[in-house]
């Protein structure tokens, strides 16, 4: 069963000053444990997307279907684990209680709670800042505490919008690796926004390349780069043959490729 | 201490020391009368003298203030949360809060005196829970409505209950804004508390000292009881201050 | 202003119509308790004297006589124990002159509680207005063997009787001239009619042995000392004044209304009422009005120098000096008008009867 | 910024654009406030069937008032009321007019302290802005100065105040009262001015350094703009304090002319005349809701700068 | 003579909780017209420096020269333009009133400064937006106006931190690709902080290097890619042979190249 499923999939956004089409006949599937990228220009709808499917939103046209159930019932039953752009954390919670929070509202143990977090911070290299509070942590380490905490329930779904975003480039590339390696182990699906073409490149199976206005699929990016990535393909002809590739589709326009070539 | 808590608390001091002096210089180098304006001097040894008095008029008011403080300050909480959750008791309760803020105390006192009687507290109370309210009603409101879109969108994709968001997002969430209100709340209810003895009633308090005193022109007496007023401020202010770096500090902050 | 006067001096060709001009503070806002100035102005006696006389207002807050002590006024109206604090904090005032030569404060209570005496307030609330009005409340029940402090309740009263009429305050002080007429124009629940005197009982401060002289006219003994020019005002004013009281006395109704066209809230049988209880403060003055009588003067300095309040201070510490008072300026004023052949004393002076109607109205 | 100062003052909140107020928000809010007032009138009435005339008492503690005719008059003997005179005297005015200038009288004194208030506030919080040494030995002493009961201030001002003349000007009765409402409505000013003269954020500040401007003309062009949300709620509070520091003071110094002056003077007749009181007291709270409404106006034609107004 | 030059220059800032040692030894010259990038991880003292040269900060110890003056005498002189990473802009002002700020702080007449504004907002592309409000911007079209502010006065030195941080990629590149051409055509100095490897690359004439605690100059990583820079740049083997050169440097160890060559 997929771990995503839309087909014809279409939002408008109904305000005073009129409608925006922020996404129009979408068709998308992801498989489970896949790892699907979705880039494209501000605007164009990725994080409408993203939302559609975590059931933060309705979509106005089109079926939607994760796992097989609406994405109402995959909320309930916490079939995924989402992280926002912004971090989100609650500034009156210390690292440890904002990773257990899911875990907390869905009535889990303290004990079992407390052995996780551990567990979960010790994965993103916070062991040390358990007891911390948010705004004693930079910005990096805010994102890292939210992908933790999205992991806590061990989805089946993973839902990251731009989570790196905020990160400087060389902790983003530590963070990059540390992510394919953990969807790996868990075998979780991972529908992942970004900005930035390196990075779609580097962690995703395939690049869904998206319009603006009203949002549509315009190309989607195959990426076979082999399942062992480590910081070594970033320097590869075959990571800037990709990077090029959907550099194109994002551009519309096939730009000649000089010296490189995709493999 | 850093220079900058050095300045903090020493410029206020030196600054205040200097008054002092200037005004006793003054008072004293340019002969004026007690009946004027009474030396530093003359109002510390006044309060010296009516010490227990100072001790007990100023007890009878921190009562006033303190009961009149709580009362308006959970009625403030509750109506805040009532309207965060409907539309209807905000359209109501909003402006009845901005009429509020700018009631003259004064001349609903001697009303509430006649109402609730002039030997029971009551009235006086019910001015500083008034005058309590406004502050802590649109500093709550404002608390609860700042509950930041990716925690309401966090919190739904957990599939959390109402109970729940409340708990462990709104409530924590609005607790600095709360105690922004509080902190402007208890200074005013002090004042309040005072001017609210202004017409009548018990005669256990600051203001009806102050008032005695100084119509017997016995000023330095009365500015002895202004100084137990100040200090009275000062403690439910620190005391304010002192609660919500508590909280603050289980908040991490 | 007394340079003013200087000026007029000056210039004696212009001295006929230039009035010197007065200020005479008052203790509270206009109202018939005050009816012998407005009289006074009202019937051309101050400009008959060569003064231009304006009256100003007092407030809870103020202090007649301190505006006094600081020049901006001339002359102040003060009851003589407060008056006699301010001296002791460094006023320089003297009494020229004593209008009212009784107290009008009671201490009323409804008749069915049974107080006719200062003894029996003990373990009742007693209110009072404070504002240093207390005084001789506080010296009968000294005198009665009660401790102010702890041996009754004290309570602040309000500007109306509405905490007495509910029963939260046993006995109340009223001045005879204005709460006392406020219970007598209100509604007795009840009958749906107003009260009578006979629903209440009231201790007299004057009976009790405890009453401390009220309305004087004060001076500025600085001036009175060094300026001759301040003299003469003085006396002029003083005889003025008095002619506008005797004015009073003896058209009540006609006082009433020069009062009430000053713009005092208070209806007109409540101001009426009020002129004939200040004339009865007044009347009958055997040495002449305004003449300070030695024995209510000791007796007010008496009570002042041992009477606690409940914050254990007394009025003032001191025995006053001699400047406190005179009767030199009264004593002029008084011979000129006796050679003008006005009646001064109002030996058969006969209080007229007023029906308060409800409100005052 | 010193712990004191942040205190009073606002939170900051996020820069949302403040929608310009249509004329139907602006009918609507007066719809809601004669609601209001007929629904605080239903409840009186209410209240007054319900309550027993003495009353209700929790142990020692009245919690209810007392709902006797003399205590609460019912709502339309007070209306009926205010339009009769006065007093029985001839030509006496309706307790209307007289109310209506009377609140006149005492808006123009209260404006007028709201005025020297607002100024000497907006100065001394630029003082503060300009010097931390001024606003850590300040702050703390601007605070404290609320908790100098006016009853204490009034014969001060009124006695110094007396002692003023220059050439033919002479100090009147109605300055002591417009200064001692300055003194009330200075604080809200300061408090608010200053958090707002501290309000833009670092790189607004530094781009006016990089820019070699002045102090004069950082605070010109960048620090009072930016004050504009934090300054007009001061304001608005300041107008209300104004006029509460006008009634108290008119009352205390017995400056005649004013409602505080009506307040006393119509409560000696409290015991026989109960309604009249109560006219009065209402006349104040709507004197205070008019001076706030009317320094709102002064917003009317800043909308740009409310782009963050704090409530 | 050089537009900025600095010589063994740190910085120290004291706090309550100890002294951080932000920059140490900095030496490093910018020639007029060149187009230097700073890069470096989170907290290495980009930012810092950029401020000491701009005469927000003082330097604790070395000597910094800016066009042989003090960097106070050209902070006054107005000898440079800057951008800082959030736009900065004042809310209350229109577009064209930001833009116009710095000419009217200078006393550049309204009709003068009416033309510049028009001039410069169709550089950025927001001729449109003239008249609108900041808040009715999205985050990359402020930038603009702050990028546009900062040329209002032709500076012969740009200084610039972080200024395309909040921009999508797409429009990311077009403002680098319009940032070369200005700088060229205007022959500014330019010292340009980033956090990205490829911008760095594709602006300057040299990416100085930064390695963090204390702050100093790790590499000087030249770049050799002609003058003219279009869009076909970025997918050349050069290109991409320079990244990984800066990468290298950044990271610390040299990583095997495959398959592409430094030119
Ligand atoms: N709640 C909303 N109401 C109205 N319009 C909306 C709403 N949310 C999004 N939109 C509009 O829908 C479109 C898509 O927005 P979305 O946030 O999905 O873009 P995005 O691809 O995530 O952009 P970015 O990369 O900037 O995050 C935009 O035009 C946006 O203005
Ligand atoms: N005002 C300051 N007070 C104390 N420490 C400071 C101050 N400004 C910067 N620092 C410290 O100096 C160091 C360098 O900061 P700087 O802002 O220059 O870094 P940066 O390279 O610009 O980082 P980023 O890429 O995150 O913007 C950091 O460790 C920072 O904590
Ligand atoms: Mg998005
Ligand atoms: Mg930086």
């Amino acid at each position: 069963m997929s771990a995503v499923e839309a087909r014809g999939v279409g939002k408008v956004f109904s305000s005073r000053s009129g409608d925006v089409v922020a996404l129009e006949g979408i068709d998308l599937t992801v498989a489970a444990g896949e790892f699907v990228a979705l880039i494209g220009p501000s605007g164009c709808g990725k994080s409408t997307l993203l939302r559609l499917i975590a059931d933060l939103d309705a979509p106005t046209t089109g079926e939607l279907t994760v796992f097989g159930k609406t994405p109402q019932q995959a909320r309930e039953a916490q079939d995924y684990g989402i992280a926002f752009q912004q971090a989100g954390l609650l500034p009156w919670r210390t690292v440890t209680a904002n990773v257990e929070l899911p875990l907390e509202l869905h009535g889990v143990g303290k004990a079992e709670r407390a052995g996780r977090a551990r567990e979960l911070l010790s994965l993103v290299g916070l062991d040390d800042f358990a007891g911390h509070f948010p705004h004693q942590l930079s910005g990096g380490m805010q994102q890292r505490v939210a992908i933790a905490r999205s992991l806590a329930e061990r989805p089946s779904l993973l839902l990251m919008d731009e989570p790196f975003g905020a990160l400087d480039e060389m902790t983003r590339e530590r963070m990059q690796t540390e992510l394919v390696r953990i969807c790996a182990e868990s075998g979780a699906a991972v529908v992942f926004v970004t900005h930035s073409i390196p990075e779609a490149v580097f962690l995703s199976q395939r690049v869904v390349v998206m319009s603006p206005r009203p949002g549509r699929i315009s190309a989607v990016v195959p990426v076979n780069l082999g399942d062992v990535r480590g910081e070594g393909l970033r320097e590869d002809a075959s990571f800037f043959a990709a990077v090029t590739a959907v550099r194109e589709a994002l551009h519309g326009t096939p730009v000649t490729a000089r010296g490189v070539d995709l493999r | 201490m850093t220079a900058s808590a050095v300045r903090r608390w020493v410029a206020p001091v030196v600054l205040g020391v200097l008054a002092l002096l200037l005004w006793q210089a003054f008072v004293v180098g340019a002969g004026i009368k007690p009946y004027l304006l009474p030396s530093p001097t003359a109002i510390v040894e006044q309060l010296v003298l009516v010490l227990p008095l100072v001790w007990s008029a100023a007890l009878a008011t921190g009562m006033n203030v303190l009961v009149g403080l709580v009362v308006g300050s959970v009625v403030a909480v509750g109506a805040a949360v009532v309207a965060a959750r409907s539309r209807m008791a905000d359209t109501l309760l909003s402006p009845t809060a901005a009429a509020l803020s700018v009631m003259p105390i004064v001349a609903l006192a001697p009303a509430l005196n006649t109402m609730f009687g002039t030997t029971s507290t009551t009235p006086r109370r019910l001015v500083v829970s008034v005058v309590v309210f406004a502050p802590v009603f649109v500093n709550m409101l404002r608390g609860l409505r700042q509950v930041q879109p990716v925690h309401r969108d966090l919190l739904k994709a957990y599939a959390a209950t109402p109970r729940q968001i409340t708990r462990t997002v709104t409530i924590p969430g609005a607790l600095p804004y709360l105690f922004t209100g509080l902190r402007i709340a208890s200074s005013t209810a002090v004042i309040a508390a005072i001017v609210a003895e202004y017409f009548g009633g018990l005669q256990n308090g600051l203001g009806s000292r102050i008032t005695s005193a100084a119509s017997n022109s016995a000023y330095a007496r009365a500015w002895a009881f202004v100084l137990g007023a100040i200090l009275l401020g000062l403690v439910f202010y620190l005391a304010t201050l002192a609660l919500e770096r508590t909280v603050a500090r289980r908040q991490g902050g | 202003s007394s340079d003013s006067g200087g000026e007029a001096e000056e210039e004696p060709s212009m001295s006929s119509e230039v009035l010197i001009p007065v200020k005479l503070q008052l203790q509270w806002f206009t109202q018939a308790q005050f009816a012998g100035y407005y009289a006074a102005i009202d019937q051309g006696y101050y400009v008959d004297e060569g003064l231009d006389v304006q009256i100003v207002e007092g407030g809870t807050d103020i202090v007649p006589q301190s505006v006094l002590a600081d020049g901006s006024v001339d002359y102040a109206i003060a009851w003589v124990p407060k008056a006699l604090a301010s001296r002791e904090q460094g006023a320089g005032i003297t009494d020229v002159a004593q209008i009212f030569q009784r107290s009008g404060t009671l201490q009323v209570s409804f008749a069915d509680k049974g107080i006719s005496t200062a003894a029996d307030l003990e373990g009742k609330t007693v209110g009072n207005w404070g504002y240093g009005n207390e005084f001789e409340l506080f010296a009968g029940m000294t005198k009665a063997g009660l401790d102010p402090a702890t041996d009754v309740t004290l309570v602040q009263q309000q500007f109306d009787m509405n905490a007495f009429l509910a029963g939260d305050i046993d006995a109340a002080q009223a001045m005879t001239y204005n709460e006392y007429a406020q219970l007598l124009e209100a509604e007795n629940p009840e009958t749906g009619e107003l009260y009578t005197a006979d629903d209440f009982t009231a201790i007299d401060w004057n009976d009790e042995g405890t009453a401390m002289l009220q309305d004087a006219i004060w001076a500025n003994s600085e001036k009175l000392a060094s300026d001759e020019e301040y003299q003469e005002t003085t006396v002029k004013f003083i005889k003025a004044s008095l002619k506008g009281w005797i004015y009073a006395r003896d058209n009540p109704e006609e006082a009433r209304d020069i009062v009430v066209a000053q713009g005092s809230q208070l209806g007109n049988s409540h101001q009426l009422w009020q002129t004939n209880e200040i004339n009865k403060l007044i009347w009958p003055s055997p040495d002449g009005i305004g003449m300070i009588d030695e024995d209510a003067w000791a007796q007010t300095v008496d009570v002042a120098l041992t009477t606690k309040n409940d914050q254990g201070a007394t009025v003032i510490t001191t025995e006053p000096d001699a400047e406190a008072y005179t009767n030199e300026y009264v004593e002029q004023a008084l011979a000129e008008l006796r050679d003008e052949g006005v009646d001064v004393s109002g030996e058969d002076f006969e209080p007229i009867e007023v029906t308060l109607e409800a409100g005052g109205n | 910024m010193t712990d004191l100062a942040t205190t009073l003052a606002p939170e900051r909140t996020a820069p949302v654009p403040v929608r310009p107020r249509e004329r139907s928000t602006v009918g609507r809010r007066i719809l809601v406030g004669v609601l209001a007032v007929l629904l605080l009138a239903a409840l009186w009435e209410l209240v007054k069937v319900v309550v027993p005339d003495g009353g209700g008492h929790l142990g020692e503690a009245s919690v209810l008032p007392r709902t006797d005719d003399l205590a609460m008059p019912h709502v339309w003997d007070i209306v009926d009321r205010v339009l009769q005179p006065e007093t029985s005297a001839t030509g006496s005015p309706t307790v209307l007019s007289a109310m209506l200038s009377a609140c006149w009288f005492t808006l123009r004194v209260a404006l007028a302290g709201w005025l020297v208030g607002s100024i000497g506030g907006l100065l001394l919080a630029a003082l503060m802005q300009r010097w931390q040494l001024a606003e850590s030995a300040l702050v703390p002493w601007v605070v404290l100065s609320q908790t100098v009961p006016l009853i204490a201030l009034a014969p001060l001002v009124v006695g110094w105040g007396g002692r003023i003349h220059v050439g033919t000007f002479e100090w009147q009765r109605w300055m002591s009262v417009a200064l001692i409402a300055s003194y009330l409505a200075f604080f809200p000013v300061t408090i608010g001015a200053l958090r707002g003269f501290q309000s833009p954020p670092a790189a607004q500040v530094e781009l006016f350094r990089a820019q070699a401007a002045s102090w004069n003309r950082t605070m010109l062009s960048l620090r009072l703009p930016a004050s504009v949300p934090y300054l007009l709620p001061a304001l608005r509070l300041g107008a209300a304090t104004a006029v509460v520091g006008a009634i108290v003071a008119e009352v205390s110094t017995g400056t005649k002319g004013g409602i505080g002056r009506l307040i006393i003077s119509y409560a000696q007749s409290a015991s026989g005349d109960p309604a009249k009181p109560w006219a009065a007291i209402a006349a104040a709270a709507l004197l205070g809701l008019v001076a706030a409404g009317l320094v709102s106006l002064l917003g009317l034609g800043l909308g740009r700068y409310r782009y963050a107004e704090v409530r």
